[in-house]
């Protein structure tokens, strides 16, 4: 009845490790333009291949090409170029105030600018966003001012969060971008929740959520999956897939033996993975999926193909885990390379205007940084009273927490 | 007790629309025990609907719907059950309006049966409150008769903040006084089994005196209430009886009033012992009371074993037990 | 940028309610022998639409046909049979048990037999199982001895969980029967978890789990399916679709939009969907995906589609939320009447060896309760001393248990 | 104790092949807190090695092995995370034995960082003992410096029953006693940071007397140990400090004794108060030395609120706030 092989345990390893040369030949481009649009009526089931591919509309030229152009016109094009930049100036900034301790934490986006920017851009303003901790461009695509989101990372005088929250743990009703948790995936079924309370009160409008490919394995990640099917959702489930979660690579996710992307499959949901360096096939990817939840089809779940470029944190060091030159082999570039390029192939923009778009993105980040400063910063004194520590823990404040807002001398 | 539970989330759902019931069984079937029956009839699936088996995915999808602006009250069917929601619960529902700074609340309540009595064994008879009163933004309330309970499922549901509301399921069918080899006696004859039929509201956070006395406090809650009383009756001693109804936030004030007057205190939970409800209590009453106290406080409750299916009554902390933690108090 | 469609909740809805006509015809069963039986090492992306077809082998003449034909010997069938008969007959008596007071709670398996009989009987007796509720027939197979079941179900002097356990909750290391969790799906990633530690090991036995579909939402059912994935468990992972979970039908689960062994390949793991009344076919599967495990191949998930054709358990009453007469209109029929056609027409069965064997278990279950009632049933007052309760919470009972068994009287 | 507790994972895989490390970075990488630094490179990828970020699934596969016969040591990255492994940690590791009457058990030890200090905010600051401590069948530890740190980890590793292990990661680099604004000490600069390099072990359940005194018990544990420390010297106040290491099963004799000999009693921790472990402990000693306390007993504590980034050291209880709870234990 048995064999007698004995059973060993496999743990995935990645492809380099430091000191070895990086390789990323188990990554499989398809040519873009290859992949098909399906309508938005699609059933799940014909387009299961959609979650095994990549939508690329960007060419090697810099060309738009094939189905998925979402044909954005010059000046759309030109915003998300602006938001993608003063997204890097800013995060190259906060990452310098963190060494300079000015703040206690920072965490950057750099090279996963497209996927904040296109996805804010794609969807209404009205619709709510449950982000992680890397979508800052999401915040900076909807016109967010960056001297609040500083304020926040700096724990200052203005911080409206009253320097609760570590570092980049934005949060802005005003702006649909729900308050960052800490605690990886558990706004991901909360980004379904929302949707479902818009479908019970016949609202038209819809939710999006993002999650890192290593949170994925979290269990709120599978909560989100089924409530979405189950309900239909009006829901965009968005996997950021970056190759890393902190030390360890996509396999230790479970990225080995499938796509990410593919994980939507099992609840019956359509599901799509894109070049999420690609600003137009991000675009276009999440519009498809926006309308489809707009019209009471549900929930769509995408795989963003990317690359943590930089450090997880500045707690952290990737020279530790990975080839320290990993990032310039990445199969599929950088986004605002990218996006320049199709500008440039267009011929509507030059190395010149790019470089002037650069140093005036990067005054206003500075300019936004000195206004910042000048109500505080980690390092000064200049934060809210230690007696608002006891705000906000309840609506009224009960009995037990005024006895030790008194004995803290409050 | 079932039928007043339903008549709170009736009546909250017939003034508000913004308020939606859901869990597992709840919908077309109306909950195990019952307490969401008809709700689905008269409201419609997308106010009382049925959820996958994922404790923490029907919280996460609550707190969501809070956030949207609606008023959640979710059904957890066993405590037992909610430990895989504790992330949730913790990590989000009790912190969001602290970390958003007031922006975003989740105002949700999440009744849940708890405690022993009918057989349920380790999973089915648990009494996890004491680790809802340590999260900080959570408030956690255990009603101890179908008045109380209708009247504070209401304050919770329109309470903003996040509510965790344990129904003892051994009181659904009547007052138990933990004499489990008598009769069972149905609410009807009892005087708190009387509940009128439209909006009322038993404020949190006030505990309720369920008899005067002068000799000793006895501070509890849920189905220990009635359990207390029968031993006070039965032993002959002249105890103040305090249901708490909320544990956090407690009320204080009327503890104080009353172990200062008596000068001695039985804490009595359900729960196991250690880390329990009455670890707090107790904590509290000595920093409050420490010049009254005649007599060490004394805590009867389940013992720190998991509730054992056949041996239920032994791990019950029934009459007797709290009979012996009176004279334990009286003695000193 | 948006559509003014009123967004609206979707509440999947069974096909029929009470007072309705039972509908199944929603449930595609295509022919015995249709679907193809490939080599174990098949790259799992190469099988996918076994998730979403029906693994049969039994025909409606009681043929078996096609490739997943296991060939079993007659005395294997026999002994299939009977295992799956003596399981009925334990499970309505067990009932009627409850129904007279000498337990305080059962949960039937009928209809599902073929499950945990033919499973065990694929698998080696060292093998580990992880077993809900609904797989007594696991431990009758395996020749566990029914009257230390019932000594279980009774609470009984002879009770070798001393009373601490809910009836049904079964637990025997010999039978390599895992301990039944109260806690739906906890048990299903410690599946896992087992079957890594027999691969640390180098050993050569292997684990199965099993779960509801309703459990299938539960987060530790993405956390085994995740697990087992990225480390290659050996481990078969069981998901039984028996319709039903308490009141709620499948829908409520996730399986209105696709099946439940799509589940697996959401993790890149071979998924086969086997129709869970027909014995030979749930043999030839739980060999297949055994013979995986035991080539490090890795794990496999199966969903066994069934019904649950009594109450979910003694406290139940199925008429409140399906038609009463549902169970036989069950396109997949009955297990055990579906392996006597098969006895039959092979020609080496009777309704007259039927009905003799029918006695005969009834008999064996009958003797077995005569012999467990006399160390005692719930009613009476032969159980483990209350001084016992204090025991097996840790290993050494500490002080504080110790006082507490003195304040009990011990 | 980075080092310390390097070491006691090194000695106990070296000596038992059944002993596996597991969790969230720990294997390539060697941990957020290097704590696993050199284990794979030792022992390999099947002995030390990473996990995907599912602390449920991290539990659920260490229950699995345990059974198997495995000893699992798994990190949790910080004890804020370990909310979606409660299910996992309450309802089977800390149940198996009682409900399997010994069979199945489950006998891991599950490290994880805690306490503030290190500007983490409100998800990497806190400390969630006295959830743990309410579970019966778990056992809780909690060492202040490396060479109880090591002792205690290889005990709890060997001990048969789960145990949850928290390490404070504010004493991960040196003794710190709450004086945020003065110079890091390093732990090479005091006694107990050095370790000898094989195994010993500290046994489980047995408290230290870190500092004999007459007047006043200060029973604490972690990081305040260190702080107590420092505000009794600073205070100048004969106190008597108790380092419980283990939080249950509790040295009661030891708390006993002391109490019944100073008659007053301060208790500190990290956590936040209400139904923190400071509740069980003021009972305890008032269940146990009533008629010995001279005044009540005090609790210097976290706030009832979430651990906030900015005013951490204002939610710290540091030596000031200690010194003023020994205050009001001497005056009554
Ligand atoms: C529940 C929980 N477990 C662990 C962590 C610690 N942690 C923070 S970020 C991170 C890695 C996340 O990786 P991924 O989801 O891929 O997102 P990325 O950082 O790549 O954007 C980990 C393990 C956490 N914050 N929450
Ligand atoms: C964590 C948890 N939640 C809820 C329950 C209550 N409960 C017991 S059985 C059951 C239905 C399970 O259905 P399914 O998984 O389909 O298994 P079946 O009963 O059909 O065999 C429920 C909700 C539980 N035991 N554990
Ligand atoms: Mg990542
Ligand atoms: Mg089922």
């Amino acid at each position: 009845m048995k064999n007698s092989v004995s059973l060993q345990l496999h743990v995935p390893e990645p492809a380099a490790r430091p000191g070895q040369a990086p390789d990323f030949n188990w990554v499989k481009v398809p040519a873009a333009g290859s992949v098909t649009r399906p309508d938005i009526s699609v059933e799940p089931g014909a387009i299961r291949e959609h979650a095994y591919t990549l939508i690329r509309v960007l060419d090697d030229s810099g060309d738009a090409v094939g189905p998925w152009n979402p044909k954005l016109d010059l000046q759309t094009l030109q915003r998300g170029l602006r938001a993608m930049m003063l997204t890097r100036a800013y995060d190259n900034r906060m990452f310098r105030a963190q060494r300079q301790g000015k703040t206690s934490f920072y965490m950057p986006c750099t090279g996963e600018e497209a996927i904040g920017v296109a996805q804010a851009m794609a969807l209404d303003h009205r619709d709510m966003t449950f982000p992680t901790y890397r979508q800052q461009g999401l915040l900076i695509a909807r016109g967010w001012p960056l001297v609040d989101m500083m304020n926040q990372v700096f724990s200052n005088s203005r911080d409206r969060l009253k320097g609760r929250q570590m570092p980049i743990m934005y949060s802005s009703k005003a702006a649909g971008f729900f308050s960052i948790a800490g605690n990886l995936a558990t706004h991901f079924p909360q980004a379904v929740g929302w949707a479902m309370a818009s479908a019970i009160r016949h609202d038209d409008r819809i939710a999006a959520g993002w999650i890192g490919e290593g949170a994925t394995a979290e269990g709120d990640f599978h909560h989100a999956l089924t409530f979405a099917s189950v309900y239909r959702a009006p829901v965009i489930l968005n996997i950021v897939n970056n190759q890393y979660a902190i030390s360890s690579f996509q396999g230790i996710a479970g990225g080995e033996r499938t796509t990410f992307a593919a994980r939507g499959l099992g609840y019956g949901l359509p599901s799509l993975r894109v070049d999420g360096n690609d600003f137009l096939a991000v675009h276009a990817v999440t519009t498809w999926a926006a309308d489809r939840a707009r019209s009471n089809l549900g929930s769509t779940v995408i795989e963003l193909l990317s690359y943590r470029a930089a450090a997880h944190s500045t707690s952290d060091d990737p020279s530790k885990y990975r080839p320290a030159d990993e990032a310039s082999h990445w199969p599929l570039g950088d986004p605002i390379a990218r996006l320049k390029q199709h500008l440039m192939a267009l011929e509507v923009w030059s190395d010149e205007q790019h470089s002037r778009l650069a140093v005036e993105v990067d005054n206003e980040v500075r300019d936004a940084q000195r206004e910042a400063e000048s109500y505080g910063t980690m390092g000064t004194d200049e934060h809210h009273s230690p007696a608002t520590m006891f705000d906000d823990v309840y609506k009224e404040m009960p009995w037990h927490l005024r006895r030790q807002r008194q004995e803290l001398g409050f | 007790m079932v039928q007043a539970l339903n008549s709170a989330m009736d009546v909250m759902m017939a003034r508000d629309d913004s308020v939606v019931v859901f869990g597992e069984d709840v919908g077309y079937f109306g909950g195990v025990f019952r307490c969401t029956e008809g709700l689905q009839r008269k409201y419609g699936p997308d106010r009382a609907f049925d959820t996958p088996i994922a404790e923490a995915g029907i919280l996460a999808t609550a707190v969501g719907m809070g956030v949207y602006g609606l008023r959640p009250v979710v059904e957890i069917q066993f405590a037992d059950y909610i430990y895989p929601a504790t992330d949730q619960l913790i990590s989000t529902a009790a912190r969001l309006r602290y970390r958003s700074a007031g922006e975003f609340t989740a105002p949700i309540t999440v009744r849940t049966p708890c405690g022993g009595g009918i057989f349920g064994g380790q999973t089915h008879s648990q009494s996890p409150e004491a680790i809802f009163t340590h999260v900080c933004g959570l408030k956690t309330v255990i009603p101890s008769n179908p008045y109380d309970a209708k009247g504070l499922l209401i304050s919770a549901i329109e309470d903003d903040d996040p509510v965790i509301f344990l129904e003892p399921k051994r009181l659904y069918n009547g007052p138990f006084n933990g004499h489990h080899d008598q009769a069972v006696t149905p609410w009807t004859e009892h005087p708190a089994g009387e509940v009128p039929e439209g909006h009322y509201t038993i404020p949190l956070s006030k505990a309720s005196l369920v008899r005067p006395g002068e000799d000793v406090t006895v501070l509890t809650y849920g189905t220990m209430v009635h359990v207390a009383l029968a031993a006070v009756a039965e032993g002959g001693v002249d105890a103040e009886v305090i249901d708490l109804r909320t544990l956090v936030p407690v009320d204080i004030d009327t503890i104080v009033t009353s172990v200062t007057k008596t000068g001695r205190c039985v804490i009595v939970h359900e729960a196991t012992r250690t880390s329990g409800f009455g670890a707090e209590l107790s904590a509290l009453v000595q920093e409050n009371c420490f010049y009254s106290l005649e007599a060490p406080i004394v805590r009867v409750t389940g013992w720190d074993t998991p509730y054992p299916h056949a041996l239920e009554w032994d791990y019950f902390p029934g009459p007797r037990r709290v009979a012996e933690g009176l004279r334990k108090a009286m003695e000193g």
